[in-house]
């Protein structure tokens, strides 16, 4: 129990990439799948576990793990929980199991490699996640985009190849200028205190100049703002979705998006506070413009799965403006907002993920996703219309489900912080509703009169299975979101209102046990 | 004075096989005697208390990558090298002479110079202190060059798919081998 | 006493043939052969280096220059197959096909 | 305890005939879903007697928290007070026998689980919305019904019509929540609390204490709340929606579109009514709006055939008059006329309902007529409504209408516009309401053969809860009769109410009328002007379609033809925002899409990358391709340079 | 020179090893010459055994047939007498070359083996393995990774194409197995914390539950299966499968060339099957006695505990050469795809699993061990 209990976050991260290997080497496709369903449950389980455990009255590190990795650099393999990523944490561990049993009926040759790949992605996430050393950090972030990199390449639709390469190129630059960052604050923060170090609890103390803080903040949030991705960023995200395969995508919007707005709240605002508050304005014009603009191109949309794609866009616009929601003259964040964001995170994950294997689900039945071709579907498939209604409401934030506390705590916190844009940011609401609605009616609603639509066999067991939890999560975030929100209260309260001079604490004291530089000659011995 | 004489000794094969590498026409030859250079070089390793770099080198070079020349060239299955002189142009000779009389220059340089010491403080005592070759080797290659190393290990990763890439069959097309007919 | 300098001039000698070599020789699986030799030239001056000043360092270059060298060989010879698959010959008087 | 099960049933209900019940037979569905709205009313019932045996005063019951975020907290808490326990008894009551009665109307259906899913679905939200302590859960239940609307509208999806009714619905009413959501922000921003029983304790003690800020918000807060009850409660110039809404079957309509839904709007600003008070500018915005909808949507009902269609106009029309009420500062008035519109626009349309089902889902009036020989019941209960409605003295409509037109004469010079608006709506409602009756019931019958043959009157699962609606139309009335009128109890209802609506001191003197003495003569002119418009249209109306549509009828049609095409279509306004507000805004998004994104942001991401290829393709220049050549330029200049170092 | 300056040359701490490596030098490849006839006779005897049959059994010397015995001796002086033929278009250079080169690597890597512990001559420590050195374990590797030579270049210098064939399926073979091979042992580096061979015996003690099969179990079995590949050995024995490649790469040697082949293999094997028993089952160790112990049993006389040792390795390693007969005669041949998927898709990744887990396994124990 000790060891599970000092270890955990290490097992929630690599038993997914043992998995993967595991996978790999396993002989046969059927085995393969249990393992990696094994492995992802295991994963999950793991998760459960920092839930229950996880201490929701201190805003302080908890499950920290620290040991030398680099010493010579001073980088170091630091895991921690806090507020800010638990809920993620959850979010990845959840979704991967239902995931990997959408794949469950694919057999092609490659589907081993496939599920491979998916818990290899399931790792870097998790792992980026849970890093608090830049450098640690950094390993996963890119990590994560190879296996992202070949499940669009090799599963993806016709134009794949360019919405790859498009996904890959558009992330890198973002993540170069976050690197030639970090490089610079590492070497600031040896100026200042004479140690070289990566440890982000303790670069939380470098103060730079107001200038130099413009150029830092505007590296870190264009890597974020790009993986969000904010709007003149976003281009690649409707190409990515359209071509990936409905597990890439559901993954795709579901968590990996979240890196980025994770990223913003966990490194670029407390890192630079004084860029943050100057900056704010301009971010949160961003994100009111990606609202209405990601809302108003999603409407227009023919394909179903770009209609959700676009829709990300806007949602994510939310998130962003929930982050950056400065109060009291930019000397703090508005907590309401802040919960919001994060709250918001999780809601996207689940229903955004939800539509996309709704969209999958008549994708495999009819391979097409053009609303033209449907119409009429909520009679010979009601099951699938009670999923997407469900679904889309969460998405148009209906009060009572997970959507509507998240984004109506994220226009409150707005509102107060600036009450124009809190109030062009519920445009977005009714737009919301426009697209949404307008892709519900067209699949499911009007006359029946595609004959290949004639005979469409509603939801199977299967679907159901990976489906129903979403669903039901959807609602018991609506109802209960404070199930959610007692968890990470201390961590945001902390992060809004110091965040002029944030500071977290690791809780169990951070061990310094040197694994990987243990000394050589006393092996054997 | 057994150094001498083992410095010698493997001085001057190496300096044959070298020649012969270069010299031979069949390139299976050429190969057996870079195995022989490769080894007698393994010989001045170990000679010089790098022992970890010398069997390294048998291992890596002769034992691995000797054999993959060898067995492209039993692939490709080329006969000895048709000419029997090398037709060499006025410019060529020009180059030949002056990278010659530069090496020269250089050697000569080299022995006029004053020798400079034999060895330094890594004797074989002081080696064997501080826990053999081996160790003292991993202790600077897994601290002091650790990100070169890691580099390394990509690298080797990439090489092993750009081979794989780049050896994969494919669909020759008759308009290249036209081209080659031609030019 | 065998100092520094036998190793030196030894490894220039073996250099200057690993250039000749490259520069000579027509068929690529020998030029890249030659390739070896200087490389092992290299590696020589390296360890003898190592031995007169008393650090691993020059060792430990040996070690990466092994591996470039592994490395090298592998993507040189499959380029070599490659082109030989394509063009029938891996005689560089008649492989000009980057000739603009 | 009892309170959770109100809530509890008619959610028991749409969970069990949604997603457990899904093959059951129509039937089960209608017993199932009546059954719970019947067990919701008797629990409410019992409820609201506890509630006003322990004297009627306001309670708050706790639930479970719901929101907490830094400073902001919304519980799940409930207020249980007289306005509140009235919609309950309103809500459930009429609620059960439009269940009962809808059993009747869908009986055809193949499957009505959906059905009656969404409408105890409906019911629960309703609750919340009534019930709610604060104006999140208030606003959980505003949406909730909203989208029990949408769902409902849409319920027979396989009309795009439907479908596309069901979403103008939830849209426009979105348009509105934004500004509810907005009002609910201001409140948070100046008040911290959305807490309705804090804030009312907060404005009435420390009224005098507000700042000039919070002053100038509470204008902005209501500004923003009643935007919201336009979109819900279907005002000017949001009302588009509701005569869509008749796509959805009838007992639809008469829940959701008549006696509770619309009403919401009207709910919640007498709730908030010590905050409408504190701003007399909104109120003038309110009332006029009401007064203009009534008269507006009136004016628009006088030329339809669609017997659903008039009912909605008419319905926008009477909520105009609420929402008068209202603004005038009249709370009592405006939910009197609530209550009894419930009632008898129920049994309108659920007498519509009948007459359409015996139609075969007919609904134009030109083809009906002489309906009164084959459905005398429903002609005597539609007779009765209809007197209501237009304010037959001693029906239910002429007490509450003529309370709300009498308030707004007194209200004040500013507010006679208001009144006379009002009071020509309702020369206007009497005139299509009688038209309405007169078409459908007398003259000869117009309908085809196959039809005529099956007319009949309906099952007594319809016709029953007819009568009772019926009863309470011609009765409820009296709950609140004026001091001029004989009658042992005078205004009962305004006195039930007084607790909960509460003019603060500091606006005092600005709604001093509504408590002045006025002379019975004015009181007795009003409801005579009232009262003689009302005889003379009818009277008119009488005339004109007493054998379908006459001689008279169509001369008036012909000289004015203009106005009768203006007015048939509805003033055009549908069309107005389709060419001015979602045409262009689908050309933006258009643009926004084709070229913004495609042509402009991709287009410098791709041409980035072709930028690229093009400076490689121009830096490389040409080569003679020979190995040995390169390779010995290369050496001669690694000797040239060892040269350089050497010497 | 006189006598006594002699004596004093030859104690002289130099010429005392000079004499030491030159003996056991001589020792290990008159020990090696033995090989071959012996498992002749094993391989003859054994499947004989096997199909109850009596095998050779005419051949002796003075009446005495030693179970046939000497049917190696015999054949091995027919082979060294027979007429030497060259094949016309062979490369003449190379193809004397390469069985040369299979003898040299199979010695060398024999002369790397610890026979027994270090011994003390005229107060000299002596190391009983002719080559030692500290890195030892890499030297069995680099030498053994050079026997690819002599099956390439025989293969090659036949101008044969069943011998190129051949030559090509086993040394594609021996490179794909080395790996494995490697990977199979480096956890044993790993756990054992020396790349030194008398080391790694020392620290795997008298007691069979510290032995290397017992700390890396599936280590040992990647091991097993890379000693029949590396040796070419049935049930890989492709490279010379009779019924399609006539004998393989040796097809066109004969004579003495083809008894130094056949030399070399069983060289390898037992080179193998000593290191096998060197890493995984103790090496000289005699079981459940310690080396103090039985030095003290045996009066401190360090040569005859050495002796022991010896014994007990040679025990060890001919239950090795045994397995080599024994699955010669029981398992039937590999598919040269099915050797090939086997080693890259299956015994590589199994190997790197197990060293990754290997070594995670021992920096926790480390680590354990500091706290």
């Amino acid at each position: 129990m000790e060891f599970i209990n000092s270890h955990i976050l290490s097992i929630t991260t690599f038993v997914p990439l043992l998995t993967a290997i595991a996978v790999l080497l396993s002989p046969a496709l059927s085995i393969a799948r249990w393992v990696s369903m094994g492995g992802s449950i295991v994963a999950f389980l793991a998760s459960l576990h920092i839930w229950f455990y996880f201490d929701a009255q201190t805003a302080g590190l908890q499950f920290t793990e620290m040991h030398e990795w680099i010493p010579s650099f001073g980088i170091r393999y630091i895991m921690g929980v806090d507020g800010l990523n638990l809920l993620l944490i959850m979010l990845t561990t959840f979704l991967t199991p239902l995931i990997l049993l959408s794949v469950w009926h694919l057999d092609d040759k490659k589907q081993k490699a496939f599920l491979s790949l998916f818990m290899t992605l399931e790792c870097g996430m998790l792992g980026s996640l849970v890093a608090f050393d830049l450098v640690f950090f950094y390993v996963f972030w890119e990590a994560m985009l190879i296996p992202m990199y070949f499940i669009i390449g090799l599963w993806g639709g016709k134009n794949r190849i360019y919405a790859t390469t498009k996904f890959i190129i558009y992330t890198f630059v973002g993540s170069l200028l976050m690197l030639a960052a970090m490089i610079v604050l590492y070497v600031l923060h040896f100026q200042q205190t004479g140690v070289y170090t990566t440890n982000l609890l303790d670069l939380y103390g470098t103060s730079a100049e107001y200038s130099t803080q413009m150029w830092l903040f505007a590296a870190f949030a264009l890597a974020f703002a790009i993986k969000v991705p904010m709007f003149p960023f976003h281009t690649w995200l409707p190409d990515a979705h359209t071509e990936a395969p409905t597990s890439g995508s559901v993954i795709l919007a579901g968590v990996l998006l979240k890196l980025g707005t994770y990223g913003l709240v966990r490194f670029a605002i407390p890192l630079f506070p004084q860029a943050t508050a100057t900056f704010a304005p301009v971010m949160v014009a961003l994100g009111v413009i990606g609202i209405i603009y990601g809302a108003l191109t999603a409407w227009m949309q023919k394909d179903a799965k770009k209609m959700v794609a676009y829709s990300s866009v806007s949602h994510l616009g939310f998130v962003v403006i929930g982050s950056v929601a400065v109060i009291s003259g930019g000397a703090a964040l508005s907590a309401e907002a802040l919960t919001g964001a994060v709250y918001q995170q999780i809601n996207h994950g689940i229903s955004t993920g939800a539509l996309f294997f709704l969209v999958g689900c008549i994708y495999d039945r009819r391979h097409t996703r053009m609303l033209a071709d449907f119409g009429g579907i909520a009679k010979v498939m009601p099951w699938f219309a009670v999923m997407l209604i469900v679904a889309t409401l969460s998405s148009v934030g209906l009060p009572g489900t997970g959507g509507f506390v998240g984004e109506f705590l994220i226009l409150l916190g707005t509102f107060l912080s600036s009450p124009l844009a809190g109030a062009t940011a519920a445009l977005g609401v009714l737009l919301g509703a426009v697209y949404m609605l307008t892709l519900c009616r067209k699949i499911l609603f009007g006359p029946l009169e595609n004959e290949e639509n004639k005979t469409l066999e509603d939801l199977t067991p299967r679907e159901f299975a990976y489906l129903t939890p979403l669903a039901i999560l959807a609602v018991v975030m609506g109802v209960f979101p404070n199930l959610f929100l007692d968890k990470v209260r201390p961590s945001i309260e902390n992060l809004a209102n110091n965040f002029r001079n944030y500071k977290i604490v690791a809780e169990a004291p951070l061990e310094s046990n040197q694994l990987l530089g243990a000394d050589h000659k006393e092996m054997g011995h | 004075m057994t150094q001498e004489l083992v410095f010698l000794a493997f001085a001057s094969l190496i300096a044959i096989c070298s020649m012969m590498v270069i010299l031979s026409r069949n390139a299976v030859v050429s190969a057996i005697f870079l195995v022989g250079d490769l080894f007698c070089l393994a010989g001045l390793y170990a000679s010089m208390e790098a022992h970890f770099v010398a069997a390294i080198q048998v291992l890596v070079y002769a034992g691995a990558i000797v054999v993959l020349f060898m067995f492209v060239i039993m692939l490709l299955n080329l006969g000895p090298d048709q000419r029997k002189h090398l037709e060499v142009s006025a410019p060529e000779i020009g180059v030949l002479g002056l990278t010659i009389v530069g090496f020269l220059v250089i050697g000569g340089l080299l022995l006029l110079g004053q020798p400079t010491g034999v060895t330094g403080p890594l004797t074989a005592e002081a080696i064997d202190n501080a826990g053999g070759n081996t160790y003292t080797v991993g202790m600077v290659l897994f601290t002091k060059y650790l990100w070169p190393f890691e580099l390394a290990s990509m690298l080797i990763l990439l090489a092993i798919i750009a081979a794989i890439v780049i050896a994969k069959k494919e669909h020759i097309k008759d308009g290249d081998k036209r081209r080659l007919a031609h030019g | 006493m065998v100092s520094i300098d036998h190793y030196l001039v030894l490894a220039t000698f073996m250099f200057l043939c690993g250039t000749l070599g490259v520069l000579f020789r027509r068929n690529l699986l020998m030029v890249l052969m030659s390739i070896e030799l200087m490389l092992n030239a290299v590696n020589l001056v390296f360890v003898s280096g190592s031995r007169l000043l008393g650090n691993l360092d020059g060792q430990v270059m040996v070690f990466f220059i092994i591996t470039v060298a592994a490395c090298e060989a592998g993507v040189g010879l499959a380029m070599v197959i490659a082109l030989f698959r394509r063009y029938g010959t891996v005689d560089t008087n008649f492989l000009r096909v980057l000739r603009g | 305890m009892l309170f959770w099960l109100i809530l509890f049933f008619p959610l028991l209900g749409a969970f069990l005939n949604g997603l457990v019940l899904r093959k059951a037979s129509p039937t089960v569905s209608h017993v199932l879903g009546a059954a719970a709205l019947v067990a919701a009313f008797i629990y409410a019932l019992i409820t609201y007697l506890q509630f006003m045996g322990a004297g009627g005063q306001a309670q708050v019951i706790t639930g479970i928290d719901w929101i907490d975020a830094g400073t902001f907290k919304a519980p799940f808490n409930f207020i249980l007070d007289r306005l509140s326990g009235m919609m309950l008894l309103i809500i459930t009551g009429i609620g059960s026998l439009i269940h009962i009665y809808a059993g009747g109307y869908m009986h055809e259906e193949k499957a009505t689980y959906r059905f009656f899913s969404y409408l105890n679905l409906f019911v629960f939200m309703m609750l919340l919305l009534v019930l709610g302590d604060n104006l999140l859960v208030m606003f959980i239940g505003w949406e909730g019904v909203g989208l029990c609307s949408y769902l409902l509208i849409g319920y027979w999806y396989e009309d795009d019509k439907n479908a596309a009714a069901g979403m103008k619905a939830f849209l426009v009413n979105r348009i509105g929540d934004i500004g509810f959501l907005l009002g609910i922000f201001l409140t948070f921003k100046y008040f911290h609390t959305i807490s309705f029983s804090q804030l009312k304790d907060m404005i009435l003690t420390a009224g005098a204490n507000l700042n000039g800020e919070q002053l100038q918000a509470i204008g902005w807060i209501t500004l923003a709340l009643f935007v919201g009850a336009c979109g819900k409660s279907a005002q000017m110039p949001l009302y588009v929606w509701l005569p869509d809404a008749m796509a959805g079957p009838t007992p639809v309509s008469a829940l959701i579109h008549a006696a509770t839904m619309v009403t919401a709007g009207i709910y919640m600003m007498t709730r908030l009514n010590f905050l409408f008070y504190l701003a007399p500018d909104t109120q003038m915005v309110v009332a006029s709006v009401g007064a203009i909808t009534a008269l507006f949507a009136a004016t628009i009902a006088l030329v339809q055939y669609d017997i659903k269609k008039v009912l909605a106009y008419s319905t926008v029309s009477q909520l105009g008059y609420m929402v008068l009420g209202c603004g005038v500062g009249a709370y009592s008035a405006g939910v009197f006329h609530l209550f009894t519109h419930a009632c008898f626009k129920a049994l309108l349309f659920l007498g519509a309902g009948s007459v359409i089902v015996a139609m075969h889902h007919k609904q134009d009036m030109r083809e009906m007529g002489g309906l009164r020989k084959f459905m005398p019941v429903t002609h005597f209960v539609m007779l009765i409504g209809v007197l209501a409605i237009i304010g037959f003295p001693g029906l239910s409509g002429f007490f509450s209408k003529d309370e709300i037109l009498w308030r707004a004469w007194t209200g004040g010079d500013s507010y006679h516009i208001q009144w006379g608006l009002g009071a020509l709506a309702a020369v206007c409602t009497s005139f299509y309401m009688v038209r309405l009756l007169m078409l459908t019931f007398y003259g000869k019958n117009r309908s085809d053969h196959h039809t005529q043959e099956h007319l009949h009157e309906t099952s007594v699962v319809m016709w029953g809860p007819l009568v009772v609606l019926a009863i309470l139309s011609a009765g409820v009335g009296y709950l609140n009769v004026p001091h001029i009128l004989p009658f042992p109890a005078h205004l009962l209802f305004e006195n039930y109410l007084e607790p909960v609506i509460s003019i603060p001191p500091l606006v005092a003197d600005h709604w001093h009328h509504l408590h002045a003495e006025y002379p019975h003569s004015l009181e007795w002119a009003i409801m005579g002007v009232s009262v003689i418009g009302m005889a003379v249209s009818s009277i008119f109306a009488i005339s004109m379609y007493s054998d379908g549509f006459g001689k008279l009828a169509q001369s008036l049609g012909s000289v004015f033809k203009s106005g009768h095409r203006v007015l048939s279509n509805k003033y055009y306004v549908d069309e107005f925002y389709d060419a001015y507000f979602v045409t262009p805004l689908r050309d933006i998004a258009q643009f926004l899409w084709k070229i913004v994104d495609v042509v402009i942001i991709d287009g410098i991401v791709n041409g980035v990358g072709q930028a690229c290829m093009l400076i490689g393709g121009l830096s490389s220049f040409r080569m003679s391709g020979s190995l040995h050549r390169h390779g010995m330029v290369m050496i001669v200049g690694i000797v040239c340079m060892l040269s350089v170092l050497f010497f | 020179m006189g006598l006594t300056e002699l004596i004093e040359v030859l104690s002289s701490d130099t010429a005392i090893q000079v004499i030491a490596s030159i003996v056991k030098i001589l020792i290990v490849l008159v020990l090696c010459l033995q090989v071959p006839p012996l498992m002749v006779w094993a391989e003859r005897r054994a499947p004989a055994m096997m199909q109850r049959r009596k095998g050779p059994n005419r051949v002796g010397l003075f009446k005495f047939r030693l179970y046939g015995l000497l049917q190696s001796a015999a054949d091995a002086v027919k082979l060294i007498f027979k007429e030497e033929v060259v094949p016309r278009g062979a490369n003449k250079a190379v193809y004397h070359i390469a069985p040369i080169f299979g003898v040299f690597t199979a010695m060398m890597v024999a002369c790397a083996i610890p026979y027994g512990n270090d011994i003390s001559v005229f107060g000299q420590k002596v190391s009983l393995s002719p080559i030692h050195l500290d890195v030892g374990f890499l030297f069995i590797f680099a030498i053994s990774s050079l026997a690819v030579y002599a099956v390439t270049l025989a293969g090659w210098a036949s101008n044969n194409k069943y011998s190129l064939l051949g030559s090509l399926r086993a040394s594609a073979q021996m490179i794909s197995y080395e790996i494995p091979l490697g990977m199979s042992l480096i956890p044993l580096v790993v756990i054992f914390g020396t790349l030194d061979l008398n080391k790694m015996v020392l620290a795997q003690s008298a007691y069979p539950w510290s032995w290397g099969v017992v700390k890396a179990p599936i280590s040992f079995l990647l091991f097993l299966v890379c000693m029949f590949a590396e040796t070419n050995r049935a049930p890989f024995d492709l490279a010379e499968g009779e019924s399609e490649l006539v004998a393989g790469f040796h097809t066109e040697f004969n004579s003495a060339k083809f008894a130094a082949f056949f030399l070399s293999e069983y060289v390898a094997m037992f080179v193998l099957s000593c290191l096998a028993a060197t890493v995984f089952f103790g090496g000289w160790q005699t079981p459940f006695i310690p080396y103090e112990t039985l030095l003290s049993l045996l009066g401190g006389m360090e040569w005859l505990a050495a002796l022991a040792g010896f014994v007990c390795l040679i025990v060890k390693a001919a239950f090795f050469m045994w397995v080599y007969v024994w699955v010669r005669w029981t398992l039937p041949r590999f598919r040269y795809d099915q050797l090939m998927s086997l080693g890259w898709k299956f015994m590589l990744p199994v190997g790197l699993v197990n060293l990754l887990v290997t070594t995670l396994v021992v920096a926790f124990i480390e680590n354990a061990g500091r706290h």
